[in-house]
């Protein structure tokens, strides 16, 4: 077996480059509060996290991802050892006696304001804050073990200044899309994305043609799953497409992403005809005819692409009947390729449904939706989120087998 | 042919997916000279030989036929030996996005089981990154491995027979990910911990069908220092389409129907105008028209549960000193 | 507080009488393999549960629902007290040098079928099967506890001869037909079941409308919740109603249950006009008149409940596009009372729910889909059921405030 | 006014529920001579005594309106203050189902809490039936004995402040059905056990958030000889209606139209064809009409988890003799 590994090794498997934050990385940042932000970690400026405090970029820049951090004196920051979990017994949780009283505090609110304002400085720790709140709390003392680890978490979530900075992973971007701003992605959440991936059957070498009107996620997370070898063709409506979550994601991924207007689709492309330039041609003339003369091969190059068809799949997240937007792409996939659609609601893709069944192109084609649900897992108290998402989004997805019927 | 990369055309010697219908798949190597049988017909190999995958094969009546699908590890899943309870996609896509498996990540799993897993990831981190998958039963261990080489995928993917519980993964500081299926996984936490990259953020995740699996192992993995401990339930369901009948009560109020008692619905060909799923007509058993409605509906029974998914990172251990240039 | 009780008790709080099996009642029987049967335990008859085995319909009158009997020689049966909670400890399911061998199994097949059907004259006990089989089991031996427990459950609910006689509650009959034959309910689930019973505001008073085309299931869990001052008024297609499930209930309901054809929901009913029979008539005549003029004053007693109006709920589970059965059965429901329509799919409900959003007939519209999932407890092996229903149905409810506007 | 029984005309003393739109509802009790202020307006108590529930008032500018809906456990449900987490229509429904909750049953709860599932269980036992309420918070019990007095529910209802885990409940072979929302619900099982029916089936049911207190629970029901001990979850998500563009794909191919910029859909009135939900048209920012399909789809957010419902049945004691005519 360890023959194996070696031989493995020697045909070239190598660690991928440890992945640390750089500078004018976006980096996700959790909140003592659980929400995330978004941030652009560059140099020589302060990262804010509102009430949690604020932060010198450059002392994130060269950590890793996945720690917790605690802001300290000075906008800096030092690695926070997480307490563990802790173990309240939910049986003895029986507050018969307490009554909720805001004047069991002995702290004034002017008091608990200055304590705050002197933590944001990093003169004050957010346990010693917590500290006081319970020793001059009349009714702490009272509480049973449980009861005190909830009001000490509560208080934690208050006062505490740590933050993880998390990685602009294709899960990490879907799920904090997912959460602050779902429109923009059109709704989908993390495990419709993951099968979506999954169903799409995309691979390092694969050639993907896809339409994603939720700007950009589903072309970004495809990118991650292909290397050079591959490439990812989106088409898009408009004259430039409208990615903008791309921006977000921290390594460059032009070389293997196309893109092409719908108004191109069918576009026959004249040579260049521009000219050469005399020798007194100006800079800007030269600059001009050079960058029209990239666009025209860029375009050119991307019509080839589609038209050499036979790509390896075809994914679809449209504001457009989604019918129409599947048969115009149809043409360039090949045979035995997966088709996948995406849409926030069952309706639109119903429609395309009862077309692929009847149309005698596709084979194993599904409607599903995804299930997913979180819990709370700490001793003596797990149970899935009181809250959950509603939905997030359905799948529709089958063989092409057209060219063969 | 392999099972992490698409090729167009039917070789002598490729393993096909044969489809009759949306239930009905299996595996197939197809190899000149044989001859398959299934209730469609009898169909000869060497017609396949040559074709492009996705083809339909008639068989020697000209009556059945079936399709030739190229195999992906989202087929195999449905099609595999079930040698134990394997992982369906929802999970065994959930798991990947979470553990951000990308080409040239290099994962452990234990244990390998029918490989449904296996297959998936060897498709997602080729061809650059690495599978080493460890399994104690010595049966399974070489079925699977005779899977990957027939599936040309030992460029990508080691297995080995091995009790990580007793013996750990032979591993220091290798894998960006890890993930266990094991009876009692939180007894191979410190082993996963020492497998896992120090230099760089690890992913860990333990798939248990009970929650007290996840208690332990989330314990365990609290005590050995992972952090982020997360846990999931990824399922998925199918919908099926049919159009209903939609009678108008004021015909039975008027007198002009006494009750509708529709057509068995399974025995009559849908029919679905083009532009339009949610308006159509039908006849209902006593010869009246009847408007139809296009509807949805969860296919009758689901799978409830497959398994509780416990996540953790592995953060790099970093020292008081905030100075990370060394 | 004592006191309180006392008043309570005097003030006519009595238990109702208990529920046993009586001759002539439907029981559902639960088999040892889970699956339920409903028959009709009629005096002096053997009740046959196939594989598990026969007993004499007269061993069960007179004892109580819930209870576990095992059958024993000669159609006798006798209670059973099911074991209790095995300490089968998961973690230990590592079965790893098992190989799955039918040889591991020393009785020949011939042996087995012989002890099946000794078991099944009652010669022979379900717990001397297992153990036989057990013992000559060579791989049993080397099995982990949690894979004996496993293997033991497996063959008891293959070779045990006990069953559990439950009564036909509204709970229990929903429960039944949607497992064995779910077109017949039109797909309703229990927790579909329970929350339109709950939305409807069903009580001992009140004067419920009901279209009712899943054979009479929601009409009988209706009844169960109306006393005698109030009444079900169920409205059906063709000339009888088709409630094929009140049969099973073991309550008389026909004093609260009033049932009308849809095509004499307009009918003008003349006096009734047979001239009275001279003393000369023969008995048949007699008979048919009387016949006759009960008809007719069952129909005019319904007729004019309904059209007394001012109903306290409007319940609907049609096969005819809905809106227009609400539509048409409005006039009769009183102010602020509800209108509940249940469907197995929820597109039947959304043109509806259209409607009544538009009509400004009616408030808090609300489409609901319900969601259940039982779950395995059992120590170190707790997690829900691997495979359940798909879905449950889909209500639409509302409140009704269509004469105020 | 009753919360168990309607009446069609609100009098002086009687509580509406006041309904401003599906997520602003109150409860009021109507009061001769008093003025009722809400962000709609001003009414009158005097306008409102004498209408039919179900009316619709109008404010004294004529322009803000509000319905006044007949109160019923579930809108008491919408409504109820919060003392402590309440039970939903989800649960509330699925436990009365499952108890089989009738006219004349006898049933026990704890605790009372706020009250919220108490007026279901009392509208579904009434006239016949009791129920019998115990909480060990003495404020609370207070409260929603005040509550049981303004809703003329003291005959079907009795509640008692009492520590049941320490005392029981007080009652022998009484009740039909009893029900514990208790952090230790299994310190309350043999009380349980006493106040249920020897000589009839009994029913129990412990709603428990933590899937730890079930374990307990299920341990100390098989160990006081209850059986059928099953546990289910019961939730339910809610549907919103809208018509959502579905442009034309060609238009963009052939040039007609550049993108589709839909008009904010939240601000433009919903209209539909009064025989179809499922066709219509819209314009978009740019002028054009663009075809409309009818969607639904959860709201954003829903319950994920209330509790874990276990229950269990306590059936009569028969010994080994098989005859029951005793």
């Amino acid at each position: 077996m360890e023959a194996e590994a070696a031989a493995a090794a020697a045909a070239g498997t190598v660690q991928l480059e440890r992945t640390v934050i750089k500078a004018g990385d976006h980096v996700i940042i959790r909140m003592p509060s659980s929400n995330t932000k978004i941030v652009c970690i560059r140099a020589d400026t302060t990262v804010s996290l509102g009430k949690f405090g604020s932060f010198n970029a450059n002392a994130l820049i060269g950590h890793t991802f996945g720690h917790t951090f605690e802001i300290v004196q000075n906008g800096q920051i030092q690695p926070h050892h997480q307490p563990g979990f802790d173990a309240a017994d939910i049986t003895a949780a029986n507050n018969q006696t307490i009554v909720d009283d805001p004047k069991s505090q002995k702290l004034s609110f002017e008091e608990i304001e200055g304590l705050k304002k002197q933590s944001l400085m990093g003169a004050v720790s957010a346990s010693e804050i917590i500290s006081s709140l319970t020793a001059n709390n009349e009714a702490f003392a009272h509480k049973t073990e449980f009861s005190k680890s909830k009001y000490i978490r509560r208080k934690q979530s208050k006062f505490n200044k740590c933050f993880v900075p998390l990685e602009t992973t294709a899960y990490n971007l879907c799920d904090f899309f997912f959460s602050v701003n779902m429109q923009k992605t059109r709704g989908i959440r993390t495990d419709t994305l993951a099968q979506m991936l999954a169903l799409v059957n995309v691979y390092a070498g694969a050639r993907v043609l896809c339409v994603d009107d939720g700007q950009g996620l589903l072309v970004g997370a495809l990118l991650t799953r292909v290397l050079d070898q591959g490439c990812v063709l989106g088409v898009h409506d408009g004259d430039v497409p409208n990615y903008d979550v791309l921006r977000y994601v921290n390594e460059p991924t032009d070389g293997r992403l196309k893109t092409l207007a719908w108004s191109k689709l069918k576009y026959q492309q004249p040579a260049f005809a521009e000219p050469e330039l005399t020798a007194s041609a100006s800079e800007n003339d030269v600059l001009g005819r050079a960058r029209r003369l990239r666009g025209h091969q860029k375009l050119a190059d991307t019509l080839a692409e589609l038209r050499s068809g036979d790509f390896d799949a075809l994914v679809v997240s449209t504001k457009y009947a989604a019918r129409k937007v599947v048969d115009r792409l149809l043409p360039y996939l090949g045979m035995s390729r997966m088709v996948v659609v995406y849409d926030q609601c069952k309706e639109p893709l119903t429609e395309v449904l009862a077309w692929m069944r009847d149309s005698h192109m596709f084979v194993n084609v599904q409607l599903s939706e995804g299930w997913l649900r979180e819990y709370q897992v700490l001793p003596s108290r797990t149970h899935p989120t009181m809250s959950t998402s509603g939905g997030g989004g359905f799948l529709l997805s089958a063989i092409y087998v057209g060219g063969s019927v | 042919m392999m099972f992490h990369e698409y090729k167009n055309v039917i070789e002598d010697g490729d393993t096909v997916i044969v489809y009759l219908n949306h239930n009905s798949m299996s595996p197939l190597k197809v190899e000149a000279g044989q001859v398959y049988n299934n209730r469609f017909g009898t169909f000869k190999h060497d017609d396949m030989i040559g074709l492009k995958y996705g083809s339909k094969v008639v068989n020697k009546d000209g009556k059945g036929f079936v399709f030739l699908l190229h195999p992906t590890p989202a087929l195999w899943t449905q099609v595999v030996p079930h040698r134990t309870q394997i992982l369906y996609l929802p999970d065994i896509s959930f798991i990947s996005l979470y553990l951000d498996l990308r080409p040239g990540k290099i994962m452990i799993e234990s244990g390998t089981g029918s490989g449904s897993f296996s297959h998936s990831i060897a498709r997602t981190i080729a061809p650059t990154g690495h599978l080493y998958t460890f399994e104690y039963h010595e049966i399974r261990a070489q079925t699977a491995r005779k899977e990957f080489i027939e599936h040309n995928l030992t460029d990508v993917v080691t297995i080995e027979h091995r009790d990580v519980i007793a013996n750990g993964f032979g591993k220091r500081n290798i894998a960006d990910a890890v993930f266990l299926d094991l009876p009692a996984p939180w007894d191979a936490v410190a082993a996963a911990k020492d497998a896992l990259r120090k230099d760089t953020i690890g992913r860990i995740c333990c798939f248990s069908p009970c929650i007290e699996q996840v208690q332990r192992t989330a314990l365990a993995l609290d005590e050995h220092g992972f952090s982020e401990i997360r846990m999931y339930e990824s399922l998925a369901k199918d919908y099926e389409i049919r159009n209903i009948p939609q009678p108008d009560i004021d015909e039975v109020i008027d007198g002009q129907r006494v009750s509708f008692k529709p057509v068995k619905s399974d025995k009559k060909k849908r029919k679905l105008e083009n532009d339009s799923a949610c308006s159509g007509t039908d006849t209902d058993a006593n010869g009246s028209t009847v408007k139809e409605l296009t509807v949805t509906k969860p296919t009758d029974v689901v799978r409830g549960h497959t398994s509780y998914l416990t996540f953790a990172i592995l953060a790099p251990e970093e020292g008081d000193d905030i100075d990370m240039s060394e």
